[in-house]
């Protein structure tokens, strides 16, 4: 941005600067530490100037929001036009309690549904069976049939709001039920807009909620993407995530190297099923982390969007703008909250949220201040949403396009995480691909190391964490908690039981049997559970199907 | 109310405190919404604001205190007011007072309490239909 | 002075136009304002016009202060007990203070009380503000200059807004302050508006009237030329410890040569700190003279004669619009305003078959 | 680079055409108009071609003009002080208080005084009745202060009090005591408000006339140059002018014009510029608008550095230095949903710390409602040790440099904030803008304007005209207990007894002579407070020497 001339007079100034000002300065009163780091050890640099980002090229680098390569942002008028969706996760014991949750988000000014399912559910099994005992609605809603999924969406306009699913290995099944029930209601399955989650590979990585082995798991997932660009125009197929990669103790760059790895993944999975990119591209989504560190996940957003944008265009050759965006859900960091001295949180979250905001996020979801100690309370999610809806309207950081432009810090970081990403590009591509480095537990290792760095900077108090290791205090936390119906289990396995003896059994014989012959072939999946569940198959039943058919899958052992 | 009638308003802050942001914003919306304010000033005695009721002949009294002395110089003004005869005459306060003041001061006659946030339309509409 | 007052009245005379240029305000006040005229006599509430009369004869604070807003607000008590009151009036020595804003008027007509209160005098103010052309409202802040008055019972300060007059005092002042002579007040102080355009009404209601300028608020010369000088029976240069002081009051003795009068009273030039006092007493004195002044030379009871009769002018022409105005037919008015403004008709002709017709 | 301007503002056009036009034809933006809190246009996108060419402007941090901060390693040398400003009922509550703060990692005291303290009344003073450790403590007395600071080391923590137009007598009273604890003067560190400027615009605690008032502020000036060489003399406080209603360029602009003001009269009454202007400091508020407050304290340490060396001729550097401390906008707390409160101070504290702010004052979320309670007062210090120590923002210097954006509202707030003090200095400096109540006209307009804004929706205030709530919970308030005052009395009435009574009509007499004069009422007042001589006695002979301020009438 400056030339030659300016940049040498900024050098000898800076020169200058550091012999007469800074070292006198530094022999009075050393810095606080030898070295800055980011939260993911990236060093810090006391001052960044002009010369730190003099080889860099506005409109290459940068351009316009709303165009290639998209690091200002990918709508034209970003929040000026639109705000994110304000996006809170929610789901717990029954559909009735979830249902009443979601009803009283949207009544406080939240724009679209985020369902948390409970572990058996994700795990693909139905509430009464054997393995989801002690499990029921725990950190998130039982879905176990088509009967469930009505209840939860009982009274929500499904046509007017946008829902997200959390959902991975039994997701095209969750899927196949919201259609169902849509569709008994009346609404076309092409005006349901939303995501499912359905990133398969971050569980072999970081979640570890997978059920069939990758290959089969793949091809789940790129019959979604099929159907979905045929049948759902407004759904996002995959939300590709790099939260879970995150909160198992990725720093940002591994998260967003390994997220991005995976997204190559599934486009190279698709290509490679016959899909046109431009066919599905532009509904794949992204899930990314809002962690501590503000410029360096300000960072992390940008240059995401930059290398997504090349990547699509540059590698694969797409020609539709819009699968070279990335389009990305952020959640505050889960990980960075405390159950010490809860109400801490609240400042956090603010932080984390405003920093998903300045990178540009299209929908956000802040924790709430108790969620490490329990689920959710009503008011503490309201608190939480209320922290979007102040940084939305109060901040008035919403009123021009990435803000942060220009800033030598920012600029650099951006830079510099981009750089660090390709490096790990080149490595996952050295041991044959993402699902080879799974397989060889490489991702697995990494985050480990991170892991366990972290901790260690904690613990030697490299790194102060409020209420954790300094500023502690003795009282404990009075802040009141979510107390869950404890009549729900039962409510629910009675609700289970009357499917399965209302139903009628041989329509569940033959659509089941439908999906195991679909299954063992190479047809696309979704229609036969879109018939399997209008005819109340379980989740369970369903994915015992899949189960036989695909065989199960067994992590390599890492360490 | 007859054609050429105005609701006349005293804003007054009793006490010590100086920040007059609130009173000086709610005299404007009253003035803009055609009422004649009478405006007194910081530190007023609840003698001073009594007698100024009295003499500029008002419909409604607003009080602004932001100190928390609202407990020992309310109840003096309204006993004030009544000692004079103006017990018909309408007192609405506004400033940081808690919500567990509000029933003991409503006891002793204050009308309405506005705390921070009060939109002032709020406040124009309650006078326009709560003035004889 | 004769010559004075006689300007005065012309000025007067010249001034019937604003009036009728105010008809939003004359419409808003028709029904009342016949009201107030016809029905004076036969009102049904002459018992409590007669009761609020008693109680401001009686010293009742309270009922000053309530038939004053029934002056304003042009209610049918107001007439008939102003009716009772008059005989009890012209007791009281009335003192206008004009000038621009930012002059210190308040502060100074708070000073000037408080001097008249230890010379053992009782004391009415009223203090003028603007109405906001807008929406009819006003914010009254003069009493902010008098707090410490509040707690006399020997002060009574009331604050009026003009109300849709333009002449720096309101329709209801000049009541307002036969209310307060009959009260009993001995001297009583008019503060104007200020806005420094058009304040010579205040020279046709007060025995006394102060312009009061102060340095630094821009073009002294300016003020002056605008004519309110002329009123000036007294002027008062206020702030007079600011810079510019000595050059404000040289600008003021070259006005008042240059508009030297061979006899009479020579309005003199008093030097003022309002904020600290300074000067007050002089300026307090200089009342007085003009007060022994008007006694001695006859010119009081002139001056008296010329008030009365720019006051029965004034009510005679507010009256009447009213009533006109009452009368009229909307319909036909507003044809008539269509023609004089597509040339039709000119408006003298119209205005006088208005006239006629309303007369017959 | 002219060409590569001219080449960005080709680009810039190709997108308008292209990308920005078909989406505003699909979908127009949420507002015609985009501005920040003071009416600075808010425009759609910065590029390069916004922002100046050459880098003089921001320099680099502790060197001249300071935009990018004071200190050349800012907080990664060491953090802003966490000061979080307390005070209520009496001296022994405040004293525990404190010591709980301390302990809590709060870095340096901050006093607050209540109303009759801050007017000059002692507590038995009628006036005083109900207002008695109301906003702050009491303090009457040397005795008291002796109370209020106990088992604190003066020698080590840094106190700042929140004090004006009582601000010398509450500095004798302070120098007082470490004289009695035997404490070398220069070993005390802190800030004493003084300014007395502001509280004739905004806040309203002003006793004197404001020629004695700025007199009184001088006399600190020197005395302190003389004596507490580690004093902040003065903290000239653009934060109440700001909660008064003003908005950002107006609080650079007034808190700007009444420092120039001080070291005028500071220069006038002879005392070098150097002398005193390296111990000036002042104090703003964070408000809600990140991005113009970030600007607005960067624009502001350049406006000032500008001001001293250029024209003020000061020498030293440390006089070009604009230090200063912030608290959240105490205005922008709602009492409704008190808890989003803490989200407000949170971006506030990030704007402070972003601007390069040396202490903050971080408000709780229950002040809209009462005096905070512990709880909330340790989560308000909680939100600043996060910022410092969890959000990373402090380990590089002045992280915002550069971004287009927030250099082009630095360079904007300056201009802006200059035209004002142009204007001010045209009307005859602040005193004189003051008095003809243009100060205040302006800060009631914009507070007139915001007040609009948000009762028209056009500025949204979430829980108060936007995603409300019916509310049950109440939060737990803190209340002073009434006994204080009766209390406070007693002790008055036993040291009244007590004293010597002709050494205090003796110290008072010579406080009255200096102050008639032109000496330096300073010592004459250390004098008096070691005589035990009580505030509301010192104030009275002040006040019958200096006379009572009365307010312009300015709405």
């Amino acid at each position: 941005m400056f030339d030659r001339e300016t940049i040498e007079e900024i050098r000898s100034r800076r020169s200058a600067w550091e012999a007469d000002t800074i070292k006198g300065n530094l022999k009075k009163s050393p810095e606080r530490r030898d070295v800055f780091i980011t939260t993911s050890s990236v060093p810090v640099e006391r001052l960044y100037t002009p010369l730190d980002v003099q080889d860099w090229d506005y409109l290459r680098d940068l351009g316009f929001p709303g165009e290639y390569p998209f690091t200002r942002g990918v709508q034209a008028t970003m929040y000026r036009g639109k705000l994110w969706t304000m996006r809170m996760f929610a789901g717990f014991g029954t559909a009735e309690e979830t249902n009443a949750r979601f009803k009283y988000l949207l009544g406080h000014g939240e724009t679209g549904l985020s369902v948390a399912f409970d572990m058996p559910t994700l795990y693909g099994y139905d509430t009464d069976d054997a393995e989801a005992e002690g499990e029921f609605g725990k950190c998130g809603v039982a879905v176990s049939s088509l009967a469930d999924m009505e209840t939860l969406f009982d009274g929500i306009p499904v046509d007017k709001i946008t829902t997200s699913m959390t959902i991975n290995g039994p997701a095209a099944i969750i899927w196949a039920m919201y259609i169902a029930a849509a569709e008994k209601r009346g609404v076309p399955r092409a005006k349901l807009g939303g995501t499912i989650q359905n990133d398969i590979l971050k569980e072999y990585i970081a979640q570890k909620e997978y059920l069939f082995p990758p290959e089969p798991s793949m091809r789940l997932v790129v019959d979604t993407f099929e159907f979905g660009s045929r049948e759902l125009p407004l759904w996002n197929t995959i939300s590709i995530s790099g939260y879970h990669i995150r909160e198992a103790g990725a720093t940002a760059v591994q998260e967003l190297a390994f997220t991005l790895a995976d997204g190559l993944a599934y486009v190279q999975a698709a290509l490679d099923r016959g899909l046109g990119i431009d066919d599905f591209a532009p509904r794949l989504s992204f899930f990314f982390n809002a962690h501590n560190d503000f410029f360096e996940e300000i960072a992390k957003y940008r240059a995401a969007r930059r290398i997504w944008a090349r990547e699509t265009k540059e590698r694969f050759g797409a020609r539709n703008p819009r699968s070279w965006w990335l389009r990305f859900h952020t959640q505050t960091a889960g990980c960075s909250l405390t159950a010490q001295q809860p109400e801490n949180n609240v400042v956090r979250t603010a932080i984390q949220a405003l920093a998903a905001v300045l990178g540009g996020t299209q929908s956000l979801h802040t924790n709430s201040m108790d969620e490490a100690l329990a689920l959710p309370s009503e008011t503490a999610v309201r608190i939480a949403l209320r922290t979007q809806q102040i940084i939305a309207h109060e901040s008035g950081v919403t009123n021009t396009i990435d803000p942060l432009a220009g800033s030598y810090f920012l600029e650099a970081l951006t830079n510099q995480t981009e750089r660090e990403v390709y490096d790990y590009f080149e490595k996952i591509e050295k041991l044959g691909g993402v699902i080879k480095a799974i397989e060889r537990g490489f991702f697995q290792r990494e985050l480990a190391e991170s892991a366990s760095r972290y901790q260690r900077e904690i613990e030697a108090r490299e790194r102060t964490i409020v209420g954790i290791n300094d500023y502690v205090t003795e009282e404990p936390p009075s802040i009141p908690l979510l107390r869950m119906d404890p009549e729900g289990e039962r409510k629910q396995r009675d609700r289970l039981a009357r499917v399965r003896a209302e139903r009628d059994n041989e329509a569940v014989a033959r659509t089941l049997e439908a999906v195991r012959h679909a299954a063992q072939g190479q047809e696309n999946l979704m229609p036969h559970f879109i018939d399997a569940v209008k005819a109340y198959a379980t989740l369970g039943e369903i994915c015992d199907v899949l189960r036989e058919a695909f065989g199960l899958y067994r992590e390599p052992a890492i360490w | 109310m007859p054609d050429g009638k105005k609701i006349r308003v005293l804003i007054a802050k009793p006490g010590l405190d100086g920040h007059d942001r609130g009173a000086k914003v709610v005299a404007r919306a009253l003035r803009d919404a055609g009422m004649e304010v009478i405006y007194t000033g910081l530190r007023q005695t609840p003698e001073m604001i009594a007698e100024a009721a009295l003499q500029e002949d008002v419909d409604v009294v607003g009080l602004s205190i932001l100190s928390g002395a609202h407990m020992t110089l309310f109840p003096r003004i309204m006993k004030l007011l009544k000692d004079k005869g103006m017990e018909g005459i309408l007192v609405f306060a506004g400033g940081i007072i808690p919500d567990e003041d509000v029933p003991a001061l409503k006891e002793m006659g204050i009308r309405a309490i506005y705390g921070p946030g009060t939109p002032t339309g709020d406040i124009v509409d309650f006078l326009r239909q709560n003035v004889q | 002075m004769e010559v004075a007052t006689e300007e005065r009245l012309n000025k007067e005379g010249r001034r019937a136009g604003p009036v009728l240029a105010k008809p939003r305000y004359i419409t808003q006040n028709q029904s009342i304002g016949a009201k107030n005229s016809s029905q004076a006599i036969i009102s049904p509430s002459l018992a409590e016009s007669r009761e609020l009369a008693d109680r401001v004869l009686a010293g009742d604070r309270r009922g000053v202060a309530r038939l004053i807003s029934l002056i304003e607000d042009d209610s049918p008590e107001a007439c008939p007990a102003l009716a009772l009151l008059y005989p009890h009036t012209g007791r009281a020595h009335v003192v206008g203070v004009t000038g621009a804003p930012g002059t210190g008027k308040s502060t100074l007509v708070g000073q000037l009380a408080r001097e008249s209160r230890q010379r053992g005098l009782t004391v009415g103010i009223v203090a003028v503000d603007p109405s906001s052309p807008f929406s009819g409202g006003a914010i009254l802040g003069d009493r902010i200059r008098m707090q410490e008055l509040t707690g006399d019972p020997g002060v009574f300060i009331r604050s009026m807004a003009t109300r849709g007059s333009l002449g720096g005092l309101s329709y209801a002042t000049g009541d307002a302050i036969k209310v307060l002579d009959a009260f009993g007040k001995d001297i009583i102080y008019v503060e104007t508006v200020g806005v420094g355009q058009d304040e010579v009404e205040i020279a046709a209601t007060a025995h006394t009237t102060i312009v009061v300028q102060a340095p630094g608020l821009g073009d002294d010369i300016q003020a002056i030329k605008a004519g309110i000088l002329e009123i000036a029976d007294i002027l008062v240069v206020n702030k007079a410890d600011q810079e510019g002081a000595e050059r404000t009051v040289a600008a003021l003795q070259l006005m008042l040569e240059l508009n030297h009068q061979p006899q009479g009273w020579q309005p003199p030039i008093i030097k003022t700190v309002a904020v600290e006092g300074k000067g007050i007493e002089a300026l307090s004195h200089e009342i007085s003279r003009h007060r022994d002044y008007l006694q001695v030379s006859g010119r009081a009871s002139l001056l008296r004669q010329h008030l009365a009769e720019e006051e029965l002018w004034n009510i005679i022409r507010k009256t009447l619009v009213a009533r006109i105005m009452d009368k009229l037919d909307r319909a036909e008015l507003d044809q008539l305003i269509h023609d004089i403004a597509d040339r039709r008709l000119d408006p003298h002709t119209a205005a006088n078959k208005l006239i006629a017709q309303i007369l017959e | 680079m002219a060409e590569e301007r001219a080449s960005i503002e080709r680009s810039k056009e190709k997108w308008q055409n292209e990308t920005l036009e078909p989406a505003l034809r699909r979908a127009p933006e949420r507002q015609e108009r985009f501005e920040t809190s003071s009416g600075i246009p808010v425009e759609r996108l910065y590029t390069p071609a916004d922002v100046a060419t050459d880098y003089t402007g921001l320099g680099f941090p502790g060197i001249y003009p300071f935009t990018r901060g004071i200190q050349p390693t800012m907080y990664r040398g060491r953090l802003w002080t966490m000061r979080q400003y307390a005070g209520y009922a009496s001296a022994q509550e405040s004293n525990r208080r404190y010591r709980y703060l301390l302990e809590q990692g709060q870095t340096g005291l901050s006093v607050a005084f209540d109303l009759p303290t801050q007017l000059g009344f002692d507590s038995d003073h009628p006036l005083a009745e109900g207002e008695v450790g109301k906003v702050g403590v009491a303090i009457c007395s040397l005795e008291d202060m002796e109370t209020l600071m106990e088992g604190i080391p003066l020698d080590k923590v840094s106190v700042s009090m929140t004090i004006n137009a009582t601000a010398p007598v509450l500095l004798a009273m302070y120098e007082a005591l470490a004289r009695k604890r035997g404490l070398p003067l220069a070993a005390l560190s802190g800030t004493i408000q003084n300014d007395i400027l502001k509280e004739y615009v905004a806040r309203g605690t002003y006793i004197f006339p404001p020629k004695p008032s700025l007199r009184l502020v001088t006399d600190v000036f020197r005395h302190a140059s003389e004596h507490l060489p580690n004093w902040n003399i003065i903290s000239i406080s653009g934060y109440h002018i700001r909660e008064a209603g003003a908005n950002a360029v107006q609080e650079v602009a007034f808190t700007l014009a009444d420092a120039i003001a001080y070291v005028q009269a500071a220069v006038d009454a002879g005392l070098p510029v150097d002398s005193f202007a390296p111990r000036l400091s002042f104090f703003f508020s964070a408000h809600n608008n990140l991005f113009e407050e970030v600007a607005k304290f960067r624009a502001a340490r350049r406006l000032w550095a500008r001001i001293m060396r250029e024209r003020f001729k000061a020498q030293d550097p440390r006089s070009w230095m604009l230090r200063f401390h912030t608290q959240t906008a105490g205005s922008t707390l709602t009492a409704q949903q008190p808890d989003n409160n803490v989200v407000r101070v949170a971006l506030q504290a990030l704007a402070a710390v972003l601007g390069g702010t040396q202490s903050l004052h971080t408000n709780s979320r229950d002040e809209a409602l009462s005096l905070p309670t512990e709880e909330s007062v340790q989560l308000a210090l909680r939100t600043q040790q996060i910022i410092a120590h969890e959000s990373g923002v402090t380990d590089t210097v002045d992280p915002l440099a550069g971004s287009y954006f927030v250099e082009k509202l630095t360079d904007e707030i300056e201009a802006r904030a200059g035209e004002y003090i142009a204007k001010i200095d045209s009307l005859g400096g602040a005193l004189a803008a003051i008095q003809v109540g243009y100060v205040q006209k302006e800060i009631q307009d914009s507070a007139y304007i915001a007040q609009k804004a948000v009762e028209d929706k056009k500025r949204i205030v979430v829980g108060v005209n936007a995603f409300t709530v019916l509310e049950s919970q109440k939060p737990q308030l803190l209340r002073v207990e009434p006994a204080i005052r009766e209390e406070q009395m007693g002790r008055l009435r036993a040291l009244r007894q007590r004293r010597d009574g002709p050494a205090v009509s003796e110290s008072l007499a010579r406080l009255r002579q200096a102050a008639s004069g032109n000496d330096n009422v300073m010592s004459h007042l250390v004098a008096c407070v070691e005589a035990h001589a009580t505030l509301g006695e010192i104030c009275d002979v002040l006040r019958q020497v200096f006379g009572e301020h009365k307010e312009a009438v300015v709405i």
